[in-house]
């Protein structure tokens, strides 16, 4: 996270650069105060926020925490406003303050929001653990789908057929799975799906230079129409080749059974253990490996690349390709992961959202979970406040998550280049 | 005459030899000839062919009428090959029908109806093109137009059923209300960049996202609705806010389309022949050397989006003044997106875009007649419209298919 | 043509029809698309029945946006359909002109009506929330935790109308029976929704989000993202759900042990019955068809695996008949 | 090992860039490449490196014929090359750079020994008297320093032929010197090296034979014991003076005064501290100084591209810092930026556009907020023919221009307004003497004219050529100002640190 407030580079950033190091302190002083009068005051005297953290899938069963709505939430909104003090000193005194005072506050600032929305309700209270889990569970395509971004863009190849990759992977999984009865060979067949898709990228971008974004975008619409037409024709005909197939949870032995940690990270199913441990590999060959200098090289500037001997146009496809199968794996999320069958368009445009989450997560793999987990999480915050019932409107939760990305592209990253050669077919 | 090139160019870096200028009317004479043989317009017509041919073969495997006959194919092979020719065949006709020239029609009249519904389709795909196409050239990747479109729209059919003005008076303050929509939603992002660094991706794709939760909170209020009804759907904007049919009631085109061709013919001025324009593209080819040379980059990133937002907002304008009539959370169909690849398809250059819009819309103008007529399944007309486009986008792969000749400046490099 | 077999009817394989009638209905779906597993695809499969029944020809144009409604209806028309039928409020303005511009051509439009009648266009509607009356006081008096949930896709009358029935339905229960039996998700204006007909994870998570909250029935109106909830039940063990549209018993088989029961809107018997008098008997007629109770254009399917007890049954006859007879109103 | 090049022929599109080139490097020795701007070096080089496939012509390394499908066959063949257009990767570290391509790597999922190459790149910048930190990102480092990373990435791979394109253009003298010297070693245990360069005194202090060529086609053939005239005019093909003949200077009154002048880098370190000093109309002060010493932030916190942090500079009495970019131009001072291809030239865009690109707002190239193509056209055509810039059109693009003519390009759009300040970064940096005689010329014609010249240059020769005052920079601060005639071996010593006074 600490990468994510460097200086910026550019000349857009320069011009930026003396402003924007107001941008955070402010946006985090604004929702301090948004949260102090709505939250802390709003809460309304008297009132009282459950707070439950035990599902009763839970090994142990933890006590409900009832808390006087108004005086908790006043108290973390005081908290939240006092780290924008700090955020403030720190940008006079010109130091750059860790990444644990935007998580701490965010962290300050959720809590008052839910004390809020949890105030006074006799019938629901605010489950922790749940919200976590869904937060977790939300993401899952995201930090595929933004791992298969960064791999393709890290060589140079902009790829937004991320949506294809996981509709293609989640309709290949459902056939392959319901065909062979086993969720796991569904597992297996979804980064070929993705693959597929990534070649085809390849195939136009790479070798017939044709714009990357045009690639992309066809492949989309070609993804859909295609498994659309052969869920309405095959799968219809033939149901049996689209049923709901589960991989089914595999809680890891103890850890599983830690109170909150336990359930939100260590009692999935497959999919997700093997998302833990991409994102780690995959950050570390990309920044530690020869193959991800080689990448990153290419990425950024092919011709030196070349006149060192790097194939410039062999490495892209390579990555493409694999970045296809990593999307196409992610899209075994909606299907053999969720336990669904295969549903038209059922990715909903998640493809798009990861490439936001790429991009905020600046080209690398920590990055993007973490942009993935906050997409995700502001998603699972929706749901729950819709749950609990809420005054705002359900249009303005609608747009929760994509209003905190914006706040967190514009206030916590700032700006962020891009490889230099991103886009650019690599003609000799 | 940058114009002349423009859909030729293949990126402003092609060969040394960028532009051609008037003093050079000999070479440009010669380079016309190399350009009529090799030319995209060739590629395109073989593109068209190669898409239609497999797309054909897809809905011969949709049909099943085909399929029926690869049973006794061995058989009575005849029998196959008759019913994949009956196919493609229905759909090369039925396609041409559909967008262009109605064959079978009574009359001229009728028959031209098909175009000039291809044009009133091709109409918001221009606006929005357009729009992104500047940005593109400004280095802004931009694609917000969905929500611009919709902001636009959402806006231009209030003051269209809310207000009411005189005759001429209502549509003009219709229209300006979609392009300040338009502008302020393309704003936010240019003005995030420009102070933050906000990557201009991410917080187009999410102002998309809020544009279309903000319509439908709007079309749930009844000062949106119609009386009576709580249906997500506005009333019937007033006919004094509507653009004239130009053709007649017969058609559907309106002045929206003769708008589009005019802004077309703005933004090449105002790109090729503007300060602004020479600003924009500057930055877009090297900021540092812009900033050097004392352009104020985050100036210009405001500027285009703002610009880039009212053309959208023009688009959105087409849509509620000019065919929609009423706001839906829909208005915007998928036209944002789409004038995406208009755009690029378009390399970014107004008569580039202009074109590739036809395109489009003659695409989607044929699309129901392919479901109704030729009985091609809905997602299979989608699948073939796509590979038409990526054919188009593929000259050199095209080229190597049907060994056309490659023109000279494409092995050029500026190194 | 192609057309039919295209995207084929549950019904292909009928027998031989009966007699061939030359009448040529033919069908424009909404945005949804004809596999929308609501009313795109009830009324769609309601019009191949009695298309293949009577032999009949047919035509019908999918679309892919709010744009292609009117090129769409005039394709048809163009087609020399004799009745269009056009799915939801969506279709309304571009039917209402079609109708308008071809006065020979009968219409048929799916929950939608015109404030003043049109001569060619026959609404059809349906009082959806007298069956999720029904469907709710019956989770109200079945539901072991007190707790009932509901979720919509997106904020639109034809969605929120289940849920208002709903709605009420458990609370007459509360009323007559003195329980306090709580509904989450939907407070009679406002509530969850997933934002879209696509996105089946979040219907799962969201109902998740219920059953964590002790929720134990859930109806989930969102086509195919009910399917996300079922899983979710499915998963938790221990929670119904209530279909929508149809008995998800018949169209979604393998979550049919945990159905509690469906509130169906007979779209398809509608459509069947309007092309079947229109083409072989009375003839057309504008005056729209009101689906209810009474007429069983509206209701809910059995109980299959639930737990009903006799006294529900015989509670559920007597508020039917209620709503009926108009002492009670949904 | 032996390289001889036969019949090479390269055209980019109608133009032929390499005609019909023969060209023999005997092992062990060095072979200079000679040429005016746009002759065709740096392409010969590129077909041999196996970047650009030849036209026509064989590649015969000891008299084998070799078929280079890319550079990484020539490198395999033993060939290494210094880029004139460095190809190094910006974000990443020295080291990165250095073992780019050829790593070291530990463990089978091939982790980077990045230590390895650490020690490589201190243990060859000791050697050359380079001062190189492995893990400094070349993005951050001055181009002179880049040139260094250059040069190791090449040496570290021990070339059987090692090409050389322009490695000397923006070192100092003493690098140069230890580069020369290390050029000798090479060649003494048998590797044969190409050196391209426009520095005669260098072709004849190492060179073993020498071709020239022009257009494309090799002239001849020279001995290193030829007069650097005699070269000269082979290059140009017409007599060149070596030495500036320039009038004295008639100072007026201060136009540009610095005043404490303090400004920090990107990374925030203090680069320039309390610098003053003034600049009179009619006379050239030149700013000598080891590359990275704040010359570079100097200009830049001049023209605003980099905030000051404290003092000011004054224009005719209008202080200067704290303006736009565009104002600091528009109040009259040209600007010659120190990177051209990066700062002073969009490649993409035509010539006649990048001689309009600072001056589109203002007429006649614009009335208003209409572009005058005509007006356009005629300054471009006058510009092209004024400095002499090699072209087929001034509607090609400035990428496809050779680095001299690039810098020609700025230098014709800088000077084609009434200035009162000019302030120019290296300007000749790899231009051909030609070039040379002709832009020295040109500054002090504007000189005369009445403008005030402010020159940085790490080109000694150039610095005692132009200055009619010599202001030395060292860690950011101007240790001090001498006459123009203060000889070579003080001005060395105060640049690495020393007053005027002990220097002398
Ligand atoms: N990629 C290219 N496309 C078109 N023309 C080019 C390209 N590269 C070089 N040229 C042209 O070829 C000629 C030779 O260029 P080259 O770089 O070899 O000159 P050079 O001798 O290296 O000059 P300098 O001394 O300035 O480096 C120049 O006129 C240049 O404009
Ligand atoms: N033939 C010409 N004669 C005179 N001036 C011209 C000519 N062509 C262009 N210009 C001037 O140069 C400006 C830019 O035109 P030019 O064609 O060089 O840019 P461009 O090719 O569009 O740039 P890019 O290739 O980067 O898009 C024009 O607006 C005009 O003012
Ligand atoms: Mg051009
Ligand atoms: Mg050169």
């Amino acid at each position: 996270m600490t990468t994510l407030v460097d200086a910026p580079v550019t000349p857009a950033a320069d011009d930026a650069s003396a402003r924007r190091r107001w941008a955070g302190p402010i946006g985090l002083g604004l929702i301090g105060l948004v949260s102090f009068i709505f939250f802390g005051i709003g809460s309304g005297g008297g009132n009282e926020t459950t707070f439950s953290v035990a599902r009763q899938s839970d090994f142990f069963t933890i006590p409900t925490l009832t808390v006087p709505s108004q005086l908790t939430a006043t108290a973390l909104s005081v908290i939240a406003l006092a780290l924008a003090g700090l955020a403030v000193w720190a940008t006079l005194q010109r130091r750059t303050l860790g990444w644990w005072l935007p998580v701490v506050f965010t962290i300050a600032v959720m809590g008052s929001l839910l004390t809020w929305a949890g105030a006074g309700r006799e019938g629901t209270n605010v489950q922790i653990t749940g919200l976590l889990t869904s937060a977790i569970v939300l993401s899952i395509p995201l930090v595929f789908g933004a791992l298969s971004g960064t791999l393709c863009e890290r060589s140079g190849v902009i790829n937004i057929a991320i949506e294809g990759q996981l509709l293609f992977g989640a309709f290949l999984a459902a056939l392959v799975a319901s065909a062979t009865g086993n969720a796991y060979a569904g597992l297996v067949a979804a980064p070929l799906a993705g693959a597929l898709v990534g070649a085809l990228l390849a195939i136009f971008a790479v070798k017939y230079w044709v714009d990357q974004i045009v690639v992309g975008v066809v492949l989309n619409v070609l993804v859909i129409g295609l498994t659309s037409f052969l869920f309405g024709s095959l799968m219809r005909d033939n149901p049996n080749l689209n049923q709901s197939m589960s991989l089914g949870r595999l809680p890891v032995p103890v850890l599983s059974e830690i109170p909150i940690i336990g359930p939100v990270l260590f009692n999935h199913n497959a999919l997700v253990y093997i998302m833990y441990v991409t994102v780690i590999v995959l950050h570390i060959m990309l920044f530690k490996s020869r193959w991800g200098l080689r990448v990153r090289a290419v990425g950024e500037h092919p011709k030196a690349a070349d006149t060192v001997g790097i194939k410039v146009n062999r490495t892209r496809v390579r990555n493409v390709i694999l970045g296809g199968a990593i999307a196409g794996l992610g899209g075994a999320f909606f299907t053999v992961a969720a336990g669904l069958a295969f549903g038209k368009e059922m990715t909903a445009g998640k493809g798009f959202i990861a490439l936001a989450a790429m991009i905020l997560g600046r080209w690398s793999p920590k990055g993007a979970l973490l942009a993935a987990l906050l997409f995700g999480f502001a998603d699972a915050l929706r749901l729950q406040l819709g749950i609990m019932g809420s005054p705002i409107p359900s249009q303005f939760l609608g747009m929760l998550p994509y209003l905190a990305t914006i706040f967190a592209v514009a206030g916590l990253v700032g700006f962020a280049k891009p490889p230099a050669a991103e886009g650019k077919p690599y003609k000799k | 005459m940058s114009e002349s090139t423009a859909t030729t160019d293949r990126s402003s870096a092609d060969g040394p030899e960028s532009e051609g200028s008037p003093e050079e009317a000999g070479r440009d004479f010669g380079r016309l000839m190399r350009e009529i043989t090799q030319s995209d317009l060739l590629v395109v017509v073989f593109a068209i062919f190669a898409a239609m041919l497999l797309g054909g073969l897809l809905v011969v495997l949709a049909d099943k009428d085909v399929l029926a006959t690869t049973g006794y194919f061995f058989s009575r092979p005849g029998d196959f090959f008759a019913a994949v020719g009956g196919t493609l065949s229905s759909v090369f006709t039925t396609m041409f029908q559909g967008a262009i020239y109605n064959t079978n029609a009574s009359d001229v009249a009728v028959g031209i109806r098909p175009f000039t519904q291809t044009l009133t389709v091709a109409t918001p795909l221009i606006l929005a093109g357009l729009g992104l196409g500047l940005g593109f050239r400004a280095g802004l990747f931009n694609i917000g137009a969905q929500g611009q479109i919709i902001i636009g729209a959402t806006v231009g059919a209030y003051v269209g059923f809310a207000w009411d003005l005189p005759v001429v008076l209502h549509l003009i303050v219709a229209v300006v209300g979609c392009v300040l929509g338009g502008a302020i939603w393309g704003f936010i992002p240019g003005f995030l960049k420009a102070r933050t660094g906000a990557h201009e991706v991410i917080t187009t794709i999410m102002l998309n996202y809020i544009a279309l939760n903000l319509v439908s909170f709007a079309l749930s209020k009844t000062a949106f609705q119609r009386p009576g009804s709580t249906n997500p759907q506005s009333p019937l904007i007033a006919e004094t806010a509507e653009y004239p049919l130009i053709l007649g009631s017969a058609y559907n085109l309106h002045l929206g389309f003769l708008l589009a061709l005019a802004a077309a013919g703005g933004v090449w001025w105002l790109l090729e022949r503007s300060t602004w324009g020479f600003q924009f593209r500057a930055v877009g080819a090297n900021p540092h050397a812009a900033r050097t040379a004392g352009m104020s980059v985050s100036k210009v990133y405001i500027l285009v989006m703002v610009t880039a937002g009212a053309l959208a907002g023009l688009a959105g304008s087409a849509q509620i003044l000019g065919t929609e009539h009423s706001l839906t959370a829909g208005v915007a169909a998928s036209f944002g997106f789409d004038a995406i690849t208009v755009a690029l398809l378009g390399r970014s250059r107004p008569l580039g875009i202009v074109f590739a819009a036809l395109l489009f819309g003659a695409l989607r103008a044929a699309g129901p007649a392919l479901q109704v007529q030729a009985g091609v399944p809905v997602d299979i007309v989608l699948v073939i419209q796509s590979l038409i486009v990526l054919f188009i986008a593929a000259p050199p792969l095209v080229r190597t298919m049907f060994r056309l000749p490659a023109p000279a400046h494409v092995k050029e490099v500026a190194a | 043509s192609a057309a039919p077999e295209a995207t084929p009817a549950p019904t292909d394989d009928t027998a031989t029809p009966v007699e061939t009638v030359d009448y040529k209905p033919c069908i424009v779906s909404d945005a949804g698309g004809f596999d929308d597993r609501s009313f795109n695809q009830a009324g769609y499969e309601g019009l191949q029945e009695v298309v293949a029944a009577y032999g009949m020809d047919t035509a019908q144009a999918e679309s892919a946006d709010d744009t292609e409604y009117e090129p769409n209806i005039s394709a048809l028309v163009a087609a020399d359909c004799d009745m269009i039928i056009t799915v939801g409020f969506l279709l309304g303005d571009a039917t209402a002109n079609a109708a308008a511009a071809n006065p020979d051509v009968d219409f048929a439009i799916i929950d939608f009506a015109y404030n003043e009648p049109i001569d060619n266009v026959k609404p059809l509607l349906f009082n959806t929330d007298e069956a999720a009356f029904l469907a709710g006081y019956a989770a109200a008096a079945t539901t072991q935790t007190g707790t009932v949930a509901t979720f919509g896709g997106i904020p639109i009358p034809p969605v929120t109308i289940f849920m208002d029935g709903f709605l009420s339905g458990v609370n007459y229960h509360n009323e007559t029976q003195g329980t306090t039996v709580q509904v989450l998700g939907w407070d009679g204006t406002d509530g969850s929704f997933t934002g879209n007909f696509d996105d089946q994870t979040a219907g799962q998570n969201l109902t998740t989000g219920f059953i964590d909250q002790g929720a134990d029935i859930i109806l989930p109106v969102a086509g195919p993202v009910g399917l996300g909830a079922a899983a979710a039940a499915r998963e938790a063990g221990n929670v119904w759900i209530i279909g929508v549209d149809q008995d998800w018993v018949v169209t979604a088989p393998e979550y049919a042990d945990i159905i509690f029961t469906s509130i169906m809107k007979n779209m398809g018997p509608a459509v069947y019955d309007v092309v079947e008098t229109t083409a072989v008997g009375a003839g057309f007629s504008n005056a729209p068809y009101f689906g209810t109770l009474e007429n069983e254009g509206v209701g809910i399917a059995d109980f299959r695996d639930a737990p009903v007890s006799d006294e529900l049954l015989a509670a559920l006859e007597e508020i039917r008949a209620g709503i009926i007879d108009g002492s009670i109103t949904p | 090992m032996k390289l001889e090049l036969r019949g090479i022929t390269k055209k980019f599109g109608d133009f032929t860039a390499n005609n019909k080139i023969d060209l023999l490097v005997e092992e062990g020795k060095i072979h200079a490449l000679l040429g005016e701007n746009g002759a065709g070096k740096s392409t010969l080089m590129n077909v041999l490196f196996g970047f650009y496939d030849a036209d026509e012509g064989t590649i015969l390394l000891d008299d084998e014929e070799v078929v280079f499908a890319g550079p990484g066959d020539a490198m395999a063949a033993g060939i290494g090359m210094v880029h004139q257009h460095f190809m190094l990767v910006p974000p990443f570290t020295v080291a990165e750079n250095v073992m780019l391509g050829h790593e070291a790597v530990t463990g089978f999922a091939k982790i980077l020994d990045l230590d390895a190459a650490r020690a490589t790149v201190r243990e060859l910048s000791e050697r050359f008297g380079f001062h190189l930190d492995p893990d400094a990102k070349v993005e951050d480092l001055a181009v002179g320093a880049q040139q260094r990373v250059e040069i190791i990435k090449a040496l570290s791979r021990q070339a059987k032929v090692l090409i050389l394109d322009e490695p000397t253009a923006v070192l100092t003298p003493q690098e140069t010197d230890e580069l020369l010297e290390i050029v000798k070693q090479l060649r003494d245990s048998g590797t044969s090296v190409v050196l391209i360069t426009h520095k005669l005194r260098e072709v004849q202090a190492v060179a073993d034979t020498i071709t020239v060529i022009r257009l494309g086609k090799v002239v001849g053939t020279a001995k290193p014991t030829a007069s650097r005239e005699e070269l000269a005019s082979m290059m140009v093909g017409r007599d060149v003076s070596m030495t500036v003949d320039k009038g004295t200077a008639k100072p007026g009154d201060v136009v540009l005064a610095v005043k404490n002048l303090s400004a920090k880098d990107e990374s925030g370190h203090e680069q320039l501290r309390r610098v003053s000093f003034d600049v009179r109309a009619g006379e050239i002060l030149a700013v000598a100084g080891v590359q990275g010493n704040g010359q570079t932030e100097l200009m830049e916190a001049l023209l605003g591209v980099i905030p000051t942090t404290g003092g000011k500079a004054t224009v005719d009495g209008e202080v200067i810092t704290g303006k736009s970019i565009g104002d600091v131009l528009m109040s009259g001072v040209g600007f010659v930026p120190e990177d051209r291809t990066e700062d002073g030239l969009v490649a993409t865009f035509t010539i006649a556009n990048n001689l309009i690109l600072d001056l589109y707002g203002i007429e006649p190239y614009s009335k208003g907020l209409a572009l005058q193509p005509a007006a356009i056209t005629e300054h471009a055509e006058r510009s092209v023919e004024q400095f002499d810039i090699r072209t087929t059109s001034i509607r090609a693009t400035a990428g496809s221009l050779s680095g001299g003519n690039q810098q020609k390009v700025v230098l014709a759009r800088e000077l084609s307004r009434p200035l009162k300040v000019l302030m120019a970064s290296q300007p000749t940096r790899g231009l051909d003497v030609g070039s040379i005689e002709f832009v020295h010329k040109r500054i002090i014609q504007e000189r005369d004219a009445g403008t005030a010249v402010l020159i940085v240059s790490s080109e000694l020769d150039e610095v005692t050529a132009l200055a009619d005052r010599i202001a030395v920079m060292y860690q950011g601060q101007i240790v001090d100002i001498v006459p123009a005639d203060t000889d070579r071996e003080t001005l060395g010593l105060m640049m690495a640190g020393a007053h005027g006074e002990d220097a002398a």
